[in-house]
């Protein structure tokens, strides 16, 4: 379970989260939405360890993710503390972030065998396995280089499954994809939902898969929740007015939900 | 002590600076290094128990930090003594001997005889190795300092004066004749000795703190002026063997 | 005129010291670059800061000055060097400081969704840098390296100075010997132009090497 | 040797003496740099295939060789075929040459650095071919170059040491003049080196201004 | 009239546009849509003379765009021609490209007084009436840097306008814009196309704007248009298997139609 406890977060002069404070049941699928700059992206960034916060606490599993207990007090965590809480942890980039010196197989077994000591036959041997279930097995051999958008983002989400993590993050994971590419990388994140028990957390502009995909459904607004709840609830009859007005630009925009 | 030829002897060389300036020393197209400073040098060394010399040509700026940094045992490199010079290193009696020359075109158009003369005509420019004899003749003769200018060897002197950039170059006599030799140019002209100029000697130059190495050297040196070896070795490179007995190292090193 | 092959001989092994000093700086240029260049990217502030004194000392002085230290200088407080030494030393540390920059600069450019991959992936600092970053810039820093080798190569002329018989040295010599200046220094120019044309060739070809599939069409 | 204090200060005047000429020459050599370097630039973008591709080898040749060669060969070759240069203008035309070919690759980077989208855009926007060079891709060109440039002109200002060798009475060159007077060549050397790190300190600083004032342009 | 001649284009081995025709009356407005790198952005480019063809004839209004008359024979066309037929054209490029070092207001007028004469004072005058319409009037002063994407895009479409051109090609002008930023943008098209009697043609990815929007809807795949109509009979009926295909994959992706 993920426990956020008014975490506030500021980039100079600027705050991008004000006293936050969510929950994430365990296997929970959440989406969250809300409009550009609204702090979306610098959450899921947090949770990942990417950005320290400036206060509050969060909690992973019972554990804190930024602090640690020594001898009773509450001290900043270590790099080691860290990492070792991060392995929980997986997140699939908007831009894939892929390695692009190594070929796809490589950018899965990667991590396994240097933070796990996996040895290589077996780390090889799970990663065709994820590449199979993104259906890029064949490509195994390819450099990044050679891949589409699309292929990018499912090589990605394999190598984020390879580590096992319990929690998923995806951040926009199809916002830079061509519109033709978009229902593979969906397609995918559907199994995953279907076929693992991970906690999932997805940023996405995509309403119509978030209504599908999500338990729950965030809406955020100047690094605040404005709303919450299920995604009938939010899609069909959003109560808040800033969520009504948000909803009623991306329609016009031409987005289904 | 004696440690210093031990050492010698046990590696069975010693270093020397030379100058890349004929005849003072002269590099054959093999490489091969000769000239009339080294050839002495080689010969005493092997009389006192060293097999051979390691020669290096060095910039005339650069041998004595170098001597003094350890990088040579000896200079010998047509280094003339002068009181400064015996104060920063430790001279051999005399080895070489030159008088002063300077390269001008032909018919000595500026009618230069001396350095004064230089000093005398405002619009006269007169070239010499930076650091040398030469260059301080010139500024001891009243020759402003911009109108001295630092060559960096024979040739680029021959060059300069040939094209008129520099009204007369001026080094010692044996090199001035070996440059004219080589360039063979009916265009221009010796003038030695310049008058006024006194005549140089060298000596081989060691480290200060080596003097008994240099002792041991003089000794050597001395038995071969008295055998007649050493006028054999040099006076084919045009020196004169009498010039350099006739004087010693305590004269020259107290002159003015 | 019969010498001339002779000289031309001589020529040659100033040649050979030119290449000497030119590869054995350029292994000590390398491995100061990346020490340097890590340095200035450290955590610690003791790295940073050496790292940079060693830099902007070695860029701000001249190769001249530093040369003649490491010849003249360093002997008086114990460390005798030969000239061969005192100018691998001097040419290394001095273009090792500019490439130190280039090491930074490359691993710099490397952007910062690539390390926070490699956080996300919980990958230690020195497993990303080690796998994953360092791979990535080193193929930026290459065609600079290329540049820095041939400063290097030029700088190996100013070795004269301390009685290192290379290719310039030689043909100072070959002209006190000859008389003649057109035909050395000619000689050498090209020379020096040659052994500039190798290295870049080398660097070209081995870049195009290691570049093999990172910009790969889609198949 | 230790280092004696008195004796800096007689040499001081000296070597400012040499300090001077080595500013003058920098500045001279910087103006003509700059301006070989963009008559460089230019020719290799001609469209007349002969002349870029001339000016591109000699631009290479000029800079895979030392400047320490080139300048002997203009100073004692160059008199052969009747060109007979002051050392000073000898000196200055080395370096601008030598820097030209550069400098002229900053050019280059700098308009090959303004994005296609501009140039497209100027001709959507119907711009002739001067109005686009001079309204659209110059103004965006010029500022990324200014620190690049003036990391060269710093860099020149440290080879000038390199002028002694055409008789040039620069600093180096006056250093080592008193040097050989008075045998005493730990404070002269020291003071170079401290002078070119003082000049070199001070134009990182500049530098580092001139990154953030010109570096990039804002899109 | 835009004629178009069975023309072709390649770039080194790879031919883009292949014999490919198309007419467009005046006053028409022209969606092209299809898949990516099927030459759509080509086809613009090409009548913006951004690029050169290697095959065919492009006539408008009557003239030939790539080829000029001189004593009966038909000659490949010379800068001059080129810039005089630039006239009719003005083009909006997805990623904007305004000039960086000129505020919004001299970007707008940069180009009626150096290629017209136009005084400062009218092309001003001009360029506000513009800055207006697009609803930009407030950031005249403002540097590029400073604007948002949709911000950009509207100052972008304003400075093509500056000179009046008959002609105008959107290509997918909205593509790298935030979702919400997407219809203010879209809302300027609409009244452009509204208040203005010039023919347009538009690139777009965006169905439903399409849909509205359009007279008449191209269809591209892989250099050639494959189908073509009245945006109903495109939308709602496509007759061909790939438009077909290409139409569900974007709704899947949650594109509306
Ligand atoms: N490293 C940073 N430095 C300064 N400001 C930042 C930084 N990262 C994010 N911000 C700012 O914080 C705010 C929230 O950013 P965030 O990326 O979380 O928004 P988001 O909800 O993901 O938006 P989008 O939908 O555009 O991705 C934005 O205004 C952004 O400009
Ligand atoms: N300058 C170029 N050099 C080489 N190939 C090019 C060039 N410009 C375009 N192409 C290729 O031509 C094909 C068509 O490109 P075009 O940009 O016209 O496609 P498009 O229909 O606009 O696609 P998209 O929807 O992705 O913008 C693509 O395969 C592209 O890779
Ligand atoms: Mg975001
Ligand atoms: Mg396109």
């Amino acid at each position: 379970m993920i426990k956020v406890d008014s975490i506030s977060k500021s980039f100079g002069s600027f705050k991008v989260l004000d006293g936050l404070s969510m929950q994430v049941m365990p296997r929970e699928k959440l989406a969250l939405i809300g409009p550009s700059g609204s702090g979306k992206t610098t959450i899921l960034r947090i949770l990942m360890t990417l950005e320290r916060i400036d206060g509050g606490h969060i909690q992973i599993d019972g554990e804190q993710l930024y602090h640690m207990e020594r001898n009773g007090q509450l001290l900043p965590a270590d790099e080691r503390h860290l990492a070792r809480m991060r392995q929980k942890t997986g997140m699939v980039f908007q831009l894939f972030n892929l390695f692009p010196h190594k070929s796809v197989i490589d950018n899965v077994t990667l991590a396994p065998m240097l933070t796990k000591g996996t040895p290589r036959a077996a780390a090889q041997k799970r990663a065709m396995e994820l590449l199979e279930m993104v259906g890029m097995a064949d490509k195994a051999k390819a450099m990044p280089a050679q891949l589409s958008g699309g292929q990018k983002q499912r090589v990605a989400i394999a190598r984020a499954l390879a580590l096992q993590p319990k929690i998923m993050l995806f951040d926009e994971v199809t916002s830079a994809l061509d519109p033709e590419l978009v229902e593979e990388v969906l397609n995918v994140l559907w199994r995953l939902c279907a076929e693992t028990d991970m906690t999932m957390l997805l940023v996405t502009h995509e309403m119509g898969f978030a209504h599908d995909f999500a338990d729950r459904v965030l809406f955020f607004d100047r690094g605040r929740i404005v709303e919450e709840g299920k995604p009938d609830e939010i899609f069909r009859n959003p109560k808040q007015e800033r969520t009504q007005g948000f909803l009623k630009k991306i329609i016009a925009a031409g987005h289904r939900v | 002590d004696d440690s210093k030829l031990e050492q010698l002897k046990s590696q069975g060389f010693a270093r020397l600076a030379i100058a890349n300036e004929p005849p003072y020393t002269a590099v054959a197209a093999d490489g091969k290094v000769s000239g009339a400073a080294p050839d002495v040098a080689r010969e005493i060394f092997k009389r006192l128990g060293v097999a051979d010399v390691a020669a290096s040509i060095s910039e005339y700026g650069a041998m004595i930090p170098g001597l003094q940094a350890g990088r040579f045992d000896v200079v010998t490199a047509g280094l003339f003594m002068k009181p400064e010079r015996c104060a920063a290193v430790a001279y051999s009696e005399p080895v070489l001997c030159d008088a002063e020359a300077m390269l001008v075109k032909k018919g000595n158009p500026k009618g230069f005889k001396s350095y004064e003369d230089v000093a005398k005509d405002t619009s006269a420019t007169i070239g010499a190795p930076g650091g040398g004899t030469e260059e301080k003749l010139a500024l001891n003769a009243g020759v402003p300092r911009e109108r001295v200018i630092v060559v960096p060897d024979g040739q680029s002197g021959l060059k300069m004066v040939q094209d008129g950039r520099i009204d007369a170059y001026s080094l010692p006599v044996l090199s001035i004749n070996d440059l004219m030799k080589k360039a063979a140019d009916p265009n221009l002209e010796v003038i030695a000795p310049v008058q006024g100029a006194p005549v140089y000697c060298d000596g081989a130059a060691f480290k200060k703190g080596d003097e008994t190495l240099r002792d041991a050297f003089d000794v050597e040196l001395a038995k071969m002026k008295k055998s007649g070896e050493f006028a054999k070795i040099i006076e084919p490179y045009g020196f004169s063997a009498a010039a350099a007995m006739s004087t010693t190292r305590d004269k020259l090193c107290a002159a003015k | 005129m019969t010498q001339w092959s002779g000289y031309f001989g001589l020529i040659l092994q100033g040649a050979l010291v030119t290449i000497e000093l030119t590869l054995m700086g350029s292994v000590l240029a390398l491995i100061m670059a990346f020490l340097a260049g890590m340095g200035r990217l450290s955590r610690f502030f003791v790295l940073r800061a050496l790292a940079t004194a060693y830099i902007e000392f070695f860029r701000g002085t001249s190769i001249f000055v530093q040369l003649f230290f490491a010849y003249f200088v360093l002997p008086l407080v114990g460390f005798e060097l030969t000239p061969l030494q005192a100018g691998v030393l001097a040419l290394g540390l001095n273009v090792g400081a500019y490439a130190a920059e280039v090491v930074r600069g490359a691993v710099q450019s490397i952007g910062r969704e690539q390390h926070e991959a490699c956080i996300a992936l919980n990958l230690g600092r020195w497993q990303g840098m080690r796998h994953v970053i360092l791979p990535q810039a080193f193929l930026v820093m290459l065609p600079t390296f290329g540049n820095n080798a041939i400063e290097l190569l030029k700088a190996t002329s100013v070795v004269s100075l301390i009685s290192l018989a290379d290719l310039t040295f030689q043909a100072q010599v070959v002209r006190a010997q000859t008389g003649n200046t057109m035909v050395p220094f000619t000689t050498i120019l090209i020379l020096y132009f040659i052994l500039a044309l190798l290295i870049s060739w080398g660097v070209r070809s081995l870049e195009r090497r290691m570049a093999r599939g990172l910009d790969g069409v889609r198949v | 040797m230790d280092w004696d204090w008195d004796f800096v200060r007689q040499i001081l005047p000296t070597l400012i003496q040499g300090v001077k000429i080595t500013i003058l020459a920098t500045l001279l050599g910087s103006v003509l740099a700059a301006i070989v370097g963009l008559g460089i630039a230019l020719a290799r973008r001609s469209p007349n295939k002969a002349l870029s591709r001339t000016v591109g080898w000699v631009a290479e040749f000029i800079r895979g060789t030392p400047l320490l060669v080139q300048l002997y060969f203009i100073f004692y070759v160059l008199p052969d075929i009747g060109i007979l240069l002051p050392p000073l203008v000898a000196g200055v035309i080395g370096l601008g040459l030598h820097y030209g070919t550069y400098t002229a690759e900053v050019y280059r980077a700098g308009i090959d650095n303004v994005p296609r989208g501009q140039w497209e855009a100027a001709k959507a926007c119907n711009l002739s071919a001067r109005q686009t060079w001079s309204h659209i891709i110059i103004p965006q060109a010029i500022p990324p170059m200014i620190p690049a440039l003036a990391n060269y002109f710093i860099a020149m200002f440290k080879e000038t040491p390199l002028l002694s060798a055409i008789t040039v009475l620069e600093l180096m060159n006056q250093a080592k003049s008193v040097a050989n007077t008075y045998y005493r060549y730990l404070e002269p050397i020291t003071l170079v080196g401290a002078f070119f790190l003082a000049i070199s300190l001070i134009s990182v600083v500049l530098l580092r201004w001139l990154e953030r004032r010109y570096g990039k342009i804002e899109r």
